[in-house]
Formats: C-alpha cells, structure tokens, sequence
C-alpha cells in the first residue's frame, strides 16, 4: 500500500536560471497554471495517490511557501499524526557553521525519517510539474525488490526539447545504471524526474553514511554516488511532465497549458490539484470583451482584449486594454488603453493608462513584484 | 465581543416556492450567484462579524447543507470548541419531535446553547442575500440597553402588505408587530434578524412552548409575547441590499443583480462571502467563445457566447450555443448550438446539441435536473 | 486500502438498561474507563485501521455525542472532504421519518455514502468495548471474495443462547444465522459488524425498504436475505477483548476489568483510544491521600482514600473520603469521611459530607445526577 | 476590544542560566507543570484574553517547538485568517549576513505587522509563568491614550528573591520612566514582566527607526531606548508571575505548583492553559502505592512512593523506588528499588534498577534527554 511510503519534498533547487521569479520566494512557491503554485502539483500527486505524511525540506525564503500553506487544510494535511512536516535547516550560533545543501537539514530533522513507521521514501523535487499516480511506481519498486526506483520519461526528438537541457538522463552502461546530464546530443533518451523510490533503511542509509563522510552537501549527488552499492531499478512514467527550470521552460509550460486537452490531463487526470483558497468572487465580464484561447481564474474584472494568456486571480484589465501572450499573476491591475504582449507580471503590479509593454516570445519581459508602471 | 453572542441560523425550510430547486435541498442550500449556496451569506456575515459559535437548525433534505457546510473551513468555523454546529431534530426519553416552528427549533436546542452560555443569541434565517455586520447591531443593542433588536429595512409603501411590518416609536421603540398589514402604518419590515439577551428567550421560549395555541414562531408568537410583557424591543435600521430569494422570479432577479457593477451587493469589496472550493482549475475561454457582461467561475469551458447570464463552477457551454439571460448552476452542460434563453439550469443538467430552452414570453424557464446539487 | 472503504457507525439508540445513565444521553455517549466514551472505541479503531470516512448514525439524545465528537480533532477525522459526519433522521418531500430500525438507518443516508463513492461499507456499533483493526477484516474479505463479512467471536456454549450465533462450515463460510438459539448449533456470536459490498448492500436495503413486514434490522432482516440469495457470507474471527455494555451490571465489570494490568484490553499499548481532552492540569494527590490499585485521570484532586476504583477526569476525593470498588464519573465529588462503596457516581454527582453510598450486599449503586453528562 | 490586539511572542531570550533544559530546545518548549511547556502558559494567556492573532520570532531550534505546535489546533489557532505565525529569521545565501537579534527577523516578516488591521500590540517573551487576564492592562493602556504601557508587579521583600535577580525593573526618576535592572539591593520595587503593550504605530515606528538606525539587535532594547519619545505608562498586574530563567527559578517555580491553591490560579484562574495533547490514557497505580504531594499526569505506571514531585506523561516508576522533590519528564522509565532525591529527568531518560541519585536542593541533578542509566 502506497500509504506504507514516507514522501519528501527536497527544495534546495538549483534557481539560477529562473532568478526572475525566484528572488522573493522559491521555486515551489512559483505561481503556476492560473491559481495555483508549483508545489501544489506535487502535493497533489502525493496526497492523491494516498501518501499522507510528506516533509519539506526547506532551504532559505521560508516566509513565501508558510504563506501559502499554512496550516495544511487546503491539502488535508494538517493532520494530527503524519501531514505536513516543515524541516527548517537549523541555525548554529556561529553563522559561519551555516551548512550547504539538504544533507545537513535531513540531519538535523533526521527524526522525522527515523520515527515514522512508514517502509518507503519518494523523494522528489518541486520543480517538475504533471499529473501523476505514484501507484505503478510504487507497485514495481516494490515487487521488483529494488532498493532504489528512478522514475523517468522516455524522451524522442530530444534534440529539439531546449526546456531538458542540463537535466538529468538514466543511461545503461555494461548493465550498470548511471545518471548523466543531457547536453542536447542525444535524440531519444531516459530522463529522470528526479523522483526516486527508496526501502526507508537505504535512504536512511546514504544520509547517514553520506553525512558522516561529510564529501556530499545534496541528497541527490549522494544517492547517484552510491547506486552501484544498490539494487536500482527504473520505471517510466507515462504522465507527460514539464520540467521548469528556466524563465524559457516556464513560459513554454504555461502556455501549453492553453491546450485544453492538456489542461484537462494536468488538473484532473488522477486527482485535483488543491492550492490555497483565496474566497475570490466569479469573474466579471463587464460589456463587450473580446477573450480567446485563455485561461483566466476567479475575481478579475475583464473589459478588454485578452488572447492567449494565462489571468491569476484577482486581475483587473482595463478597457480597450490589448493582453496577448501573457501571464498576470495575481491581483495585478492593468489599466485602459493599453498594449501587452509577451510580458510577465509579478504578484501586485500596477500599469497605468495608455502603457505599452511587448517582450519577446522567446524570453518573455518580466515586471517585478509590486512595480508600479504609472 | 467574542463569547458574548452565539447565532442560530434557521435553515430547516423547504421553500417549496422554488420548486424544483429545492426537491433534493433545503432553501438555503441552493446555489446563488455563479459559486455560493444562499446561507454563504448569513454564515460569511457571521464569521466577519467575529461571531465564532454558530449553531445550524436543519430538518428539510440536509445532505445538501452538510455536505456544503463540512466542518466549517471556509468560514474559518472549524474550531477546537464552538465554530458551526448542525443541529438537526432528535429524539428524547419523551420520543421524537420535529421542529414545529422557528421558536420550537431554538427551544428543542435550548441546552446547546447553555452549554455556550452566551449573554446574547442571535437569530438568523438562512434565506436572505445580504451583507451586514451583526457586531454594530449588537453594538446598538447595548448602547441602548435593549431587550430584543430586530433588524428592520425600509420598504417602498405599496409592498408593506408582504411583509411583517414593525410600528416604531420616533426612538425607533417598537410597540407593535403587524404581520402583512393591508393598511401599514409604517414601512420598516422586519428582515428576520433578532438579537436577544439569552435569559430572556429562554423564559420566553419555556412560556411559548407550554402554550398550546401558540405556532411557535419568532415573528407571530414570541415578538408578540415579548410586546405584551412590556420588554424594550428595538428597531436597528439597515440599509443595503437584502433581499429574499423565496420564488423563482425572485431568485433569478437577485441572480441577474449581479451582474450590474453598481449593484449595492459588492462581491469585490473586503466583506467577504465564503464559500467552499471546488479545487477546479480557472475558466477557459476558446476562440470560439464570446462573452458579454457576464459572471464566470472556475471549471467553465467557454467554446460559445455567454451574454447578461452567469455561469456557475464547472459549466460547460458547447460551440455554436448561446446563452443569455440566464442562470447556469455548477456542472451543467450546454450543447453544441443549443439557445438557453431567460432560463434557470439546474446543476448537472445538460441541454443537448441544437435544443432549445426558453422563449421570449418574459416567463423564467426552469431545466431541473435528478442531481443532488452536491457539487 | 484509503477510500475504498467507508464506515457507518449505529449510535442512535438508547440503552435504556442503564437507566439514569442514558436518560440524557445515548448509550455511546456513556463515559466509560475514566477518561473515554463508548463510542471512542469504534470510532479509535477507525482511525487506527485507516479508516478517514466515518458517518454516525444518531438519533436519541444527540447533544452528548455531537459535542463529545465536535468537528473529529481527536480522532483526525477533522478532514476537508470525508471525516466524520453525524447522521441524524431528516426530512424529504414525502416528510419526516425517524430511523425505524439499524438497516433503516443506514438506508436513509444512502444518498450520503454514494457521494463519497466507497466500494466496501463497515457497519459498526457505537455500543462496544473493544480493540480491532478493521483492515485486516477486509483483507480477509477481499483475499475470500466475499459479499458479506461478519465479525464472530467464540463465546462460552452455555451463553449462545445470548448471542446472535453463526452457524458456519469448516471454512467459515455462514449458511444460517440464529438470533438467541435455545439449542446452538456453533459458540460464534455475530458482534454486530459487518462489512457489505456497497452496491450489494444497496440492493438489499432497497429490497428490504420495499418489504413491510420488515423490522429493518441487519441482524434480522438484512444477514438472513443475504443468505437466501446465496450470497457469500464470511465469518472473520476475533480473538480478544469484546464487551457489550448493555446493563449497569456489564457496565461496572467492563471498567473493574481494566484495573486488572493483565487485562486482554490494553489501553497502554500503540493501538490508542482517543476521545476529547478537557485541558485540565495533572492529578493531584495530598499528604493525606492514600491510593491503591486505581486509575486516575487529569483534574482529579485525591486528599481521601481510593481502593481498587476508576475515577475519571476532574473528580474530586475529600479528605478521610473512602472510595472502593466504583467508578466515579467526571466532575464528580466525593465529600469529608463520605464512604462510596461499589457504585457508579454519575458525572458532576455530589456526595455530601458523611454520606455513606453502596453497601456490602453485591448490587450495584447508581447515583445520578440532572448533569446533561457534557464534560 | 482586545481582539484589536496583535500578539507577539519573542523567543530570542537569554539561556544562560538554563543551559541544562535549554540544549535541544529554546525556553519556550522547556516542559513545566507536569504536562505543559513554558510557552503554553503564554499562548493560552493571550488567546483567553480574545487575542486571536499570534506571531512568534523565532531564533533557532525551531524543531522542537514546530513539533509541539503542529498545525495549532490545541490552541484553536489553526485559522484561515489570523491565527497562529512563526516568524522565522531569513537565511541569507552568504552565511556570515546571518544577524543577531530578533529585530531583522522582525524586518524580515514585518508584513506581518503591516498588514494586520488591529491596531495594538502586545510585545511579550515566553519565560514568565503565570494565569493572566489582559484586559484590564489592556484597558489601561487605551484608556489612558499611552502610546507605550509596561506591565509590571510590585515586589515587596525583593532582597530575599533570589528568582528575580538580573531582572528589569522599571523605575521613576523625576517623573521620567526608566528600565534598569535588579541586582538585589532594593526591597521594594516593580518588576517589568518584559510584557509591552503599544500601539500599532508606536510599534512600526520604533522597528523601522531601531532597524534604519542598526544600532540595536534587540526589540527590547530599541523600545527601551526610545521610552523617552513616546507617552509611557505602567500597569501594574495582579497575577502572580513565575520568572523562569534559570534551573533555579524553574525548580523553585515547579515546587510552588504543589501548592493546590497555587495550582488552582496557575491552571484555571482566567481561563485553562491548553497543550498539546497525547492522548494517554488514565494513569494507573498498580497495588498499594505511597504517593504524597505529588502531581502526577496520565499515562504513568505508579508502583512505588512518590513524594513532593511532578510527574509527567506515560512516566513509569517500578516498584519499591523512591521519588522524592523530584521533576520527571514525559515517558521517563525509573526501575525498581531505586532511590531518587532532588532530580530532573529530562525526556525519555531510562534509570534501571537499585539506581541511587542525588541531587542537592539548591541545585537539581539534571539527567540529560534520553540519557540511559543502566
């Protein structure tokens, strides 16, 4: 049984190429898909496919992701046994003893592994976004004996995917398994999601003996340096994931999300995606509008023109107001008689009347938190 | 004000009025305005308004309101002691009883709300569209050291003989209750909403009930009652938007309110309505959709034109179809060219490619539907 | 095994056995082991086996149980979707009907366990002492294919004709059920819960809704239609603690029982009975006080002497006071030099200055008290 | 209104004195009272005076305290708005920005403080015991339009309080109010609780100058170096508090709960003090027991004599051992035959049999958490 598994949520992700929406919160707490952020897809996951005690390790921002999660009830996580488990890296006294990485959070919150009666860890990122069932993964780590599970996507054309450069593929060598970065050369290969099913005495194996080796500061690094010590396995996922990792690979996932065939598998396939409710009224149509081939959330006041972009909640678009190929994140307000294409808003933005902004679709023009375009 | 004032929502009415609306759920579980059921607005007011103990009189089909209710999350009523209770009829060693009438309801529940011990209980129906601050209500209510404060709005003149009318004296006392007078003296009409000092209800809910030809009402036995004993019953004037959705008519008339942005009922403003969340993704207009001065939800799927109508979570509405001056309730399905026209359709329903629903005959036409409107 | 299978546990009776304990709450309302209620135990081993959709079937006397349980914290049940929900009797169109029997109870509340969609249905009683892990019943029911399982628990063969008895082949399978045999046939008596494939469970009470000459009772009723239309009928095996508390008799040895530290029922074990906390601080015991073989739970103050005695939260044992043999329920307080020999105290009971309670003769003293029991 | 009050808990307090129970955790999660911790008493306090609207500034060892408090659903402060926060300090990408103080974490979360419509609040630490009702201090301050109130207990007979040595102390010189200290000289004085109410303003005003200026590090200190610029009054409580900030003091405090009448105001006075619960089950004494002065909590085993102690849950004392002026933390295993005088036992701690242990009244014998004394 899937509830047997122990999930943790690793977000010490690299954030370099994405640093334009990730300088006032982490990746997790990216806003995604209309209303949601992206650790909610993964919550989701997890807590649908009947995993109920999940912890987060958490890297620095704290403030942004406590926001959105609360108390835990939007994911019925706040449990009395089990849920929701933050783990805080802890702070030494000295601030030059403030480790690097994730292994000493894991070691410092190790308890929390240690405790729990649950046989199995899934340990997985925030980053990578799809509608999964962890049940047939689950289902073959566990009758496949193995110690360890990579999960990954069989990829095919992968010389045209730009959003997979520098991420991780499963390669075969002499039957040994190892994992390598994709430098764009191969055209089909073994991604992996970095989701990894692990037997609970051998992840707490690897932390233990990586943190008394002290050579490993991340998790991952020491699970990929120790499979051949293991019985590792692989199983392809067959839910389509966007990896987002990049401003580019999170533009291009938004707007995939366009297709409602696309919609219609990432926010329903196996289980609803749950996000922090917001109490925002419908949406207002006021007069004639003009909206095609976009997704829009509940409490905006919409009187302009809006094509293929993606409106958070609480947006309000001005009369004769053009939008195109855009994403607004919540509560932004653009006024009338403006002209936006290409462009992403941050969380608050305000533009005036008669602005006109136009980014370039291959690296969309991003308005900070809060800005005020007057 | 915390722990002083606990309120009492009755919610046990069929509302036969809204026929086939309110078949599988009580009247104040019916959907209203694109995501709320009708009682989101007293329970929201309550909760806004600082009032953490809520008690919840049900009879009629309550599966609609339990399910919809939970334990009380969205109303931030989910409380270690207190938040919102559902208080349904039971039996006792004298065997048992239904709810005959509004004051029996509160007087069957008399030992709930001791066990909260509140200095003032405040009653409420949960019929009615409003926003309002109860706090400022009972603010009056002490200032003024009343007994009893009803809630009172202004009517136009001509409409007094379908209301329960409140005579006041120039200090807004009440001296007398006239149940739909055919020649008003006054225009203030009670909206239903009481505040009571609990020691007070409770003597007067023990002599009601030893009365055997009482009908155990608030409005045609207790205020009388509490009237002849001489007690001070004051009048606290509201005004807004209040409005109670007991007919077809009606409910579609408050529905289409909305859609004015000047309507005096503010969905935007900070006075939130709370309501519980669906976990659906945000609305999807296609090219193909037009929409105009219209209200959508999360979950819709817009491929055709939506026009003066509103669409409640989840409704899907085909290429081709057109839906005006209409409500749409949550999960309903418009086919392919089909023409919605004036009507109200249930949740869950579907109307199918290329049919046809409504006329242009001014009536308001009703699509029913076997769902259980749990959604 | 989540979300497969959904509970639905019978708390609507009486137990009018145990007289004055039950007049103003029902029987799983009953405090019971110093610190729980009846029900606790059901609904612990609900949670415990995994168990997050639990429905509760009321309908006496439901105050005690509602607060008692409020929106689940204890038990987690306090879930966004699921959880526990009470159940009591409604109204429809066609009017109101109490529950007229257990299988009428749940046949109610049909509309209820079908939005939640489970494929196996639990019936339990809320009237049980007891430890079980569902989980395993219904892997026995899944590995065996069965329609219908029955927990069975081997009773002494001179006491069958107490019990409703199984009578069953080598391999468990049930072919007849006899309530109360003179002359048995098998020692397994049925202990009341049973887990039903949802939809075969359906089609039974629907059936059984259509037979007037029903009493709508599972025991009764449902098991014996389920046999005569060959349908596989599973006895499941518990080996263990299992007490029906029906009588003050039955009630007093059920708590004396837990004194015994070699008791089959092991409230220290991980297998924990959760019920709702009263925030009040540890027990205090005096100089004075002097206690042997007891539990005492938090809130008690102890300046007397306690022998061989349960006393539950918050009772307070004045000075040169002699407990011994009782159970001495919540909040209640034992006066100077009282002597309380084998009695039941009810909650908040006073026992004056002096006086003596219980006597050397075997029997049993209840004392009662107006307490509605809610602490 | 009192509900027009924020509160704020600061757990940046000196451990100097209480080094032995304060290793693992912060003061805050110390135990006390046979099955609280120290910061339930404040917590219960504020949430019965009706103060719905809680932070906490946190320092470090956030995990002991995140485990205590779960989701807050013991003190009914798991809500959608208001509530429960922590307030965690940022962890900055360079170690050596990592700051001292509580003011930049309170910079860092002032959001917080911003946002919130109420309009006062009450600046508190979690080391003071006590049964307290706010609403007259709170009264006060409103009533007498003071910018800054301090609330205060008159202390007669200070020479002989040895717990109230190193304490502030607020004194009046030519009308102007000063904060000092308390080095035992005077006799008869008013304490400062370290409780602070101000209003809003007062309080955005004083943490925006103190973290502009950056000369303090401390709230405390900023608030009392600006006392003179500000209408400052004083309100003097009538509840007993217990200072608690050294293992004197908290043993001293821990004794004085015996006292059933101290009991009785410490648990019940202005209202209960919640925890978080267990779920233990009654406490059971097995055979004649010797059990005098004692408060013990569910969940325990009892089979020897206990005298002048405080025991906490799911503790087990074997048969024919001795307990005496003792403070035995939750889940302790004390063997037979043993003989114990003036200890604490800190969680988890295991003693076997014939064990003799020790301690001197005036200075407990701290066995360490989870220590096993075989």
């Amino acid at each position: 049984m899937i509830n047997d598994v122990l999930g943790i949520i690793n977000l010490g992700e690299r954030e370099e190429y994405i640093k334009e929406l990730t300088e006032v919160r982490p990746i997790a707490a990216v806003p995604f898909g209309g209303r949601y952020r992206m650790i909610d897809f993964t919550l989701s996951n997890m807590i649908n496919s009947g995993i109920d005690y999940i912890g987060i390790i958490l890297k620095d921002k704290f403030h942004s992701l406590n926001d959105h999660i609360g108390p835990g009830k939007s994911w019925d996580l706040d449990r009395k046994t089990g849920g929701l488990r933050m783990l805080y890296p802890n702070i030494e006294p000295n601030p030059t003893q403030i480790a690097i990485g994730d292994l000493p959070v894991l070691r410092d919150n190790f308890n929390f592994v240690l405790r729990t009666s649950k046989t199995h860890v899934l340990f997985t990122r925030s980053s990578y976004i799809g509608n999964i069932d962890y049940n047939p993964a689950y289902r073959h780590h566990v009758d496949s004996d193995s110690d360890i599970t990579i999960l990954t996507r069989h990829i095919i054309r992968g010389r045209d995917r730009v959003d997979l450069l520098g991420l991780d593929i499963v390669s075969q060598e002499n039957g040994e398994l190892g994992i390598g970065r994709n430098l764009g050369n191969q055209d089909e290969f073994d991604l992996s999601v970095e989701m990894y099913f692990l037997k609970k005495e051998v992840f707490v194996e690897i932390v233990t003996e990586a943190v008394e080796a002290g050579k490993e500061a991340y998790l991952k690094r020491a699970i990929i340096d120790r499979l051949r010590n293991y019985q590792v396995s692989t199983f392809t996922l067959d839910s389509d994931i966007l990896p987002i990792h990049s401003l580019q690979s999170y533009y291009n996932a938004s707007m995939q999300i366009l297709d409602p065939a696309y919609a219609d598998y990432l926010f329903y396939r196996h289980g609803k995606i749950y996000t922090k409710v917001k109490d925002a009224p419908s949406t207002m149509y006021l007069g004639k509008t003009d909206v095609n081939n976009t997704l829009i959330a509940n409490g905006c006041i919409i009187e302009g023109t809006v094509e293929n972009s993606i409106i958070f909640r609480g947006v309000t678009i001005g009369r004769n107001t053009v939008v195109r190929n855009s994403i607004v994140f919540q509560d932004v307000t653009i006024g009338e008689d403006c002209n936006i294409n290409n462009c992403v808003f941050d969380k608050n933005v305000v533009v005036g009347n008669r602005k006109v902004l136009m980014g370039d679709g291959g690296l969309p023009y991003v308005i900070k938190k809060g800005v005020v375009i007057k | 004000m915390k722990g002083n004032m606990m309120a009492m929502i009755l919610a046990g009415g069929q509302g036969s009025r809204l026929k086939a609306l309110t078949r599988k759920n009580a009247k104040p579980a019916v959907h209203f305005g694109g995501k709320y059921r009708i009682i989101d607005f007293a329970l929201s007011n309550c909760a806004n308004s600082g009032i953490d103990k809520v008690g919840i009189l049900t009879q009629y089909q309550p599966l609609g309101i339990n399910t919809h209710i939970g334990i009380g999350v969205p109303w931030d009523l989910d409380r270690r002691d207190g938040g919102v209770e559902i208080l349904p009829p039971y039996m006792s060693t004298e065997g048992g009883r239904w709810y005959a009438g509004t004051a029996n309801a509160i007087y069957e529940n008399m030992d709930y709300i001791d066990l909260h011990d509140p200095q003032y209980v405040l009653i409420l129906s949960g019929d009615h569209i409003y926003k309002m601050d109860y706090s400022k209500m009972l603010r009056a209510h002490i200032d003024k050291k009343a007994d009893v404060t009803i809630s009172v709005i202004e009517v136009p003149w001509e409409e007094t003989s379908r209301f329960g009318i409140l005579n006041t004296l120039p200090d807004d006392t009440i001296y007398e209750f006239e149940e739909k007078p055919k020649q008003a003296k006054n225009n203030l009409a009670s909206m239903g909403i009481y505040i009571f000092n609990w020691q007070l209800l409770k003597k007067l809910l023990l002599e009601d009930h030893a009365n055997e030809a009482s009908s155990h009402d608030f409005g045609k036995d207790i205020i009388p009652k509490a009237l002849e004993q001489e007690k001070y019953l004051l009048a606290y004037r509201f005004e807004g938007y209040w409005k109670d959705v007991g007919t077809i008519e009606s409910y579609w008339e408050a529905n289409m309110d909305l859609l004015d942005p000047d309507n005096p009922l503010d969905l935007f403003d900070d006075w939130k309505i709370f309501t519980r969340n669906l976990d659906v993704a945000p609305h999807y207009i296609a090219t193909t959709g037009d929409v105009e001065n219209a209200l959508l939800n999360e979950g819709c799927i817009v491929k055709g034109v939506v026009k003066n109508s509103i669409l409640s979570t989840g409704v899907i509405v085909e290429e081709g179809a057109m839906v005006t001056d209409s409500v749409i309730l949550p999960g309903a399905k418009i086919g392919q060219r089909a023409v919605v026209k004036k009507a109200i359709v249930m949740s869950s329903a579907t109307i199918k490619d290329d049919e046809v629903v409504g006329d242009d005959s001014g009536e308001i036409t009703l699509i029913s539907s076997r769902d259980l409107g749990l959604i």
